[in-house]
């Protein structure tokens, strides 16, 4: 985890309404392991305390990147910024996706919104191949497929009207191909969208005795694990529950550990 | 001593400090949480957050949210308890060479004295703060931070029991503050810190609901550095004991603006979110001004206002 | 009334008011100033700048200072007095179809009395706000705003003199909110308004000494809004009288919060400086609220907090 | 008066630290008197309730321009914008110089720093020719000399270091030329710069029963009289004093309406 000052590379559409920013950030981006984020100082917002956290897309060598968008005056202000500038990172952050688990299991991605940002480096890093889940409201809300199929990954897709691939959820595809009895291996998820589809592959895991790494998202302050801001009610070793931090222990936790009820 | 390298140092009632900046109670969590980008044992002092006897979970989310210049939050105090800090976290802290002041609350006057007393048991702990002012605990601010007897009772109880140096954090109140300070002096503090957050409610106008889990919560940040300027330098005016100013800091000017309202030493919150190394700016840019101004030492700053 | 046009109207403790919207006082000076830019006739109310029974000069300046998401100000109620007033704007005011509302001030119990004989005795005036709150002028905010039977009396004085509806402005006191809108409804107030801005300080750390002529002000803006929110929602729980809630507001957003936490009426300050049509702004902006939540009138929305 | 969304036509250095802003203000450019000035809302400065006032230097037919220096945040904010973005005005705001004194009076103009953009509509617009007395500490703080010699004014120059004109303050000058007895016709002076300059041109004035119209500067709120941030201390008719607001009965007053002592 280091503090960072890094100058932006790139900065341009990607699709889906989603913006690719890309740094050279020679400390942190050697560092990264997927699913973990970054935490950014928007410049010239200057009447925000907190910064914004972004989950890491791309990491090569000294650079790294993120894809966005802008859903409020955070993300408008660092919309507004050009290449040639600077912006403050800590990172990387976080506790990510495992990428060790045994060689048996079929590697499953399950993405919503900018799930597929999050995830792409557990496809491009994990030793076995996998396959990828997709969902949107509509076939524009769809993020880089592309990414995933030049690694070789087959995508699935699902987008409640229909516009592109399956219509239907996400969980609706996924729940054809577990049922279609295709897996001849276990499925392993890694999954990163809504809480509901979150909860949804948690339950399809834990029916199926198999595992769930899921990434939550869950508003933050410092991200580093000091204010306890952005808690999630997890499973304590005695039965009870407890408030565990998502940028510390998180954003990856396994199924088993979150506890869904109670949680909006 | 060379005009190059004023004297920073400063005794806050028995906390012999290097440099009168400090980290405030529940920005910097216990230590380690920002041992990676800071250097601890470059601090004034490290105040860790606020620890009660028992552990406690702390408030439903939402439990922070962000306003103009500012921060709302309703963390509700969640900690391992006294004995979880000292054996999760006091070995780590005491690698360095920083003090550390232990923000402590309690829900009854026994449980501040057993919390205080238990603390004072353990080798390697510089102070106590006294929390009776957290906007996010029901029985804390009601109670004991608005309540003048009850701030006399609670304050008594933990002196009986600690011979650490003893800091009551007082509540923001805008019209009493000088009777809580003047209280807090004679019932044996050896400083007194201020402010804390300011009671605050954001309210999601879609759901109509309040924003923060626990409806209410306190606000911290530039926004409410005025009225913490305000506050201690009226407090400063009403005792001796030294005062840790606190809201709002942002930078080194604003330390400053504190000192010179009388504050000994100054804490920096909600600032470490953004920028987690400012109180080693503010600590770099105070010596710079000292260094501008011809002043040897920091002392010479606190409560140099010029009426 | 048909679902596009919600009803806006609202009668605040006597005063008829064709939309809750009114610009606070001190931040619209007495009318003329900006009625180039706004249509004086659309606001639900307007708030002349604080009236005394004789003229007062104010403090020496500088008399405004911003500072993050704020403005710290110390006007210190310059005014040219109840027949300056009278004779200077009130003509002027009374070309528009707009209530008028008199903030009054006095350093004694007999002042205020005497203000508010005289100006109740003029033709064309709506309403008193009584301004205990002031922290500019020594006076205020000391012997009135923050000690409760002083603020009865002052209250009971002028209850005596006019039969105008009358407003008493809070002190943003922070811990005794309830005492003192339960005592103004006592006393025979027909709405209350709060909050007036809060104390707070700059310092110049160049020479040393205050920002201010006055050393201390008032601080104003959308670094209150939080603040003045959970003062607000506290106040609306302990009476029944309505409230005009202000602190900080400069979009629609942050009215309709105001009204969820109980305020029938809100006014907009500080953000007339930097966007003198905010009022109506605002005005736009809760209608089509309204219309968004399919609500036929805003008295609906008034104390829609889902706790 | 009244309140206008500009577009930037221009935005570049104009020399002795200052930048010019040239905007389309078809509202507010027609109706600028000399010495009058806007207000102005600075974009992207989320943190500030106030706007910022600024002379009005020229305005022609639908454009007007500014002349400023970076000295704080908001003009660093104002900086940064460029041709094509758009800003609010209120304007044109304040009592500027009254250009009908009697036609025997010779003008002269006394500027210090932003000084030479409040009096260039003065030099302009007026029907007599007269001279123009400009101070600075350096060369490099002189503004703006050849728009008047453009108007056929005489500009005469002092600087503190001697590095342009002649060595002392612009009173020195001034004082050099009233000494010399070359004022075959009564002066009216226009003046705008520092508080001691202003007053030293007004002791000058009353010492001589001349007039003396001067700018003063002061920090303001609303700009259009209702906040009484403003205040100049002036003397009354009963032979006290009383604050006046340099927003609207100003920000130029006749010499003999302010008094300066007790004033900082
Ligand atoms: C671990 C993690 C990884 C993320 N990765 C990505 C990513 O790769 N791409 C992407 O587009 N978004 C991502 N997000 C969401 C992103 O942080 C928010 O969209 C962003 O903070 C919104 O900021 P804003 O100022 O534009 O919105 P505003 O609504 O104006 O922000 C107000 C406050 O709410 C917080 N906030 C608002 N929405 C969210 C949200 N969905 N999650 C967390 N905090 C929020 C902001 O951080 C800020 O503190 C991630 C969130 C987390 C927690
Ligand atoms: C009538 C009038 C006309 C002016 N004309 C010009 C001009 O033509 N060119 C030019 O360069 N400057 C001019 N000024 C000064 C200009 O307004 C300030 O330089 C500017 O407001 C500084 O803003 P800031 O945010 O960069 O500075 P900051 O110091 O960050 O501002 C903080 C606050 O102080 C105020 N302030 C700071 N300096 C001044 C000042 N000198 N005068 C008034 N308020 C100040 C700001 O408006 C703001 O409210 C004029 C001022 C007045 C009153
Ligand atoms: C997230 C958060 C948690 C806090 N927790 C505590 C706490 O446990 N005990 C305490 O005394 N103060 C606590 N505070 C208050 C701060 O120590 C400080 O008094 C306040 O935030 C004002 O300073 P600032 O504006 O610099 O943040 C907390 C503040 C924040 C923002
Ligand atoms: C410049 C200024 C002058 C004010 N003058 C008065 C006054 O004369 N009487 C009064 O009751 N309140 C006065 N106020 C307080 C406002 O009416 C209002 O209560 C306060 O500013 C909070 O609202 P805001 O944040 O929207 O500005 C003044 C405020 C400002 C900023
Ligand atoms: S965001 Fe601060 S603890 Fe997780
Ligand atoms: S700036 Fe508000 S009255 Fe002049």
């Amino acid at each position: 985890m280091q503090l960072e000052t890094v100058l932006i590379l790139e900065h341009r559409d990607y699709g889906a309404g989603y913006r690719l920013l890309k740094v050279a950030a020679p400390g942190i981006a050697p560092q990264v392991q997927p699913g973990q984020f970054v935490h950014v100082r928007v410049p010239r917002l200057n009447d925000a305390v907190l910064r914004r956290p972004f989950s890491v897309f791309q990491a090569q060598a000294d650079t790294l990147s993120i894809l966005y968008k802008t859903v409020g005056r955070g993300t408008a202000a660092l919309a507004a910024l050009a290449a040639g500038q600077t912006v403050g990172l800590i990172g990387p952050l976080g506790h990510g996706f495992p990428l060790d688990g045994p060689a048996e299991r079929v590697p499953v991605l399950v993405a919503g919104g900018y799930g597929m940002a999050a995830l792409y480096l557990v496809a491009q890093r994990l030793p076995r191949q996998g396959m990828v889940f997709v969902g949107g409201c509509s076939a524009q809300d769809i993020l880089g497929i592309e990414d995933f199929t030049a690694l070789g990954w087959p995508a699935h897709i699902a987008t409640e009207d229909g516009t592109r691939g399956v219509r239907g959820l996400v969980t609706d595809v996924l729940d054809a191909w577990l049922g279609e009895g295709r897996q001849s291996r276990t499925p392993e998820f890694f999954a990163c969208g809504p809480n509901g589809m979150l909860q949804a592959v948690g339950d399809r895991a834990q029916a199926g005795g198999w595992t769930a790494w899921l990434s939550v998202d869950r508003h933050m302050g410092c991200g580093v694990g000091a204010c306890l801001t952005c808690v999630v009610k997890c499973k304590a070793p005695d039965g009870d529950w407890v408030w565990v931090r998502s940028c510390k222990e998180g954003p990856v936790f396994e199924c088993r550990q979150i506890q869904w009820e109670e949680e909006s | 001593m060379s005009l190059n390298s004023p004297d920073l140092s400063v005794n806050l009632g028995g906390v012999r400090m290097k440099n009168p900046v400090m980290v405030a109670s529940g920005t910097f969590g216990y230590g380690p949480e920002y041992a990676d980008l800071v250097d601890l044992n470059r601090l004034g002092a490290l105040v860790v957050k606020g620890i009660s006897l028992e552990p406690w979970r702390g408030n439903p989310p939402p439990r922070t949210v962000e306003v103009a210049s500012g921060l709302i939050n309703a963390i509700g105090l969640q900690n391992p308890g006294a004995e979880g800090f000292l054996r999760d976290y006091l070995p780590f802290l005491r690698q360095f060479d920083v003090p550390v002041i232990v923000n402590i609350w309690g829900r009854t006057v026994e449980e501040y004295a057993a919390v205080a007393e238990r603390l004072s048991a353990a080798d390697g702990l510089t102070a106590l703060e006294l929390n009776v002012s957290c906007p996010n605990v029901k029985e804390g601010r009601t109670a004991f931070g608005t309540n003048l007897p009850m701030f006399r009772r609670v304050l008594a109880a933990v002196r009986l029991k600690t011979r650490l140096p003893l800091i009551p954090k007082l509540a923001p109140d805008l019209s009493q503050i000088k009777a809580f300070a003047q209280a807090a002096e004679e019932e044996g503090a050896d400083a007194i810190s201020l402010i804390n957050s300011i009671p605050a409610l954001a309210i999601d106008i879609e759901t109509r609901r309040p924003v923060l889990g626990n409806r209410t919560g306190g606000l911290s940040g530039p926004a409410i550095k005025p009225i913490a300027l305000k506050l201690v330098w009226e407090a400063a005016q009403a005792v001796r004991i030294p005062i840790v100013g606190m809201g709002g800091i942002a930078s080194a000017a604003d330390a400053v603006e504190f000192i010179i309202a009388g504050a000994s030493a100054v804490a920096i919150g909600t600032a470490n979110f953004s920028e987690p190394t400012t109180a080693l700016t503010v600590m770099d840019g105070l010596r710079e001004y000292l260094i501008r101004h011809n002043l040897g030492t920091v002392k010479e700053l606190v409560g140099a206002l010029r009426c």
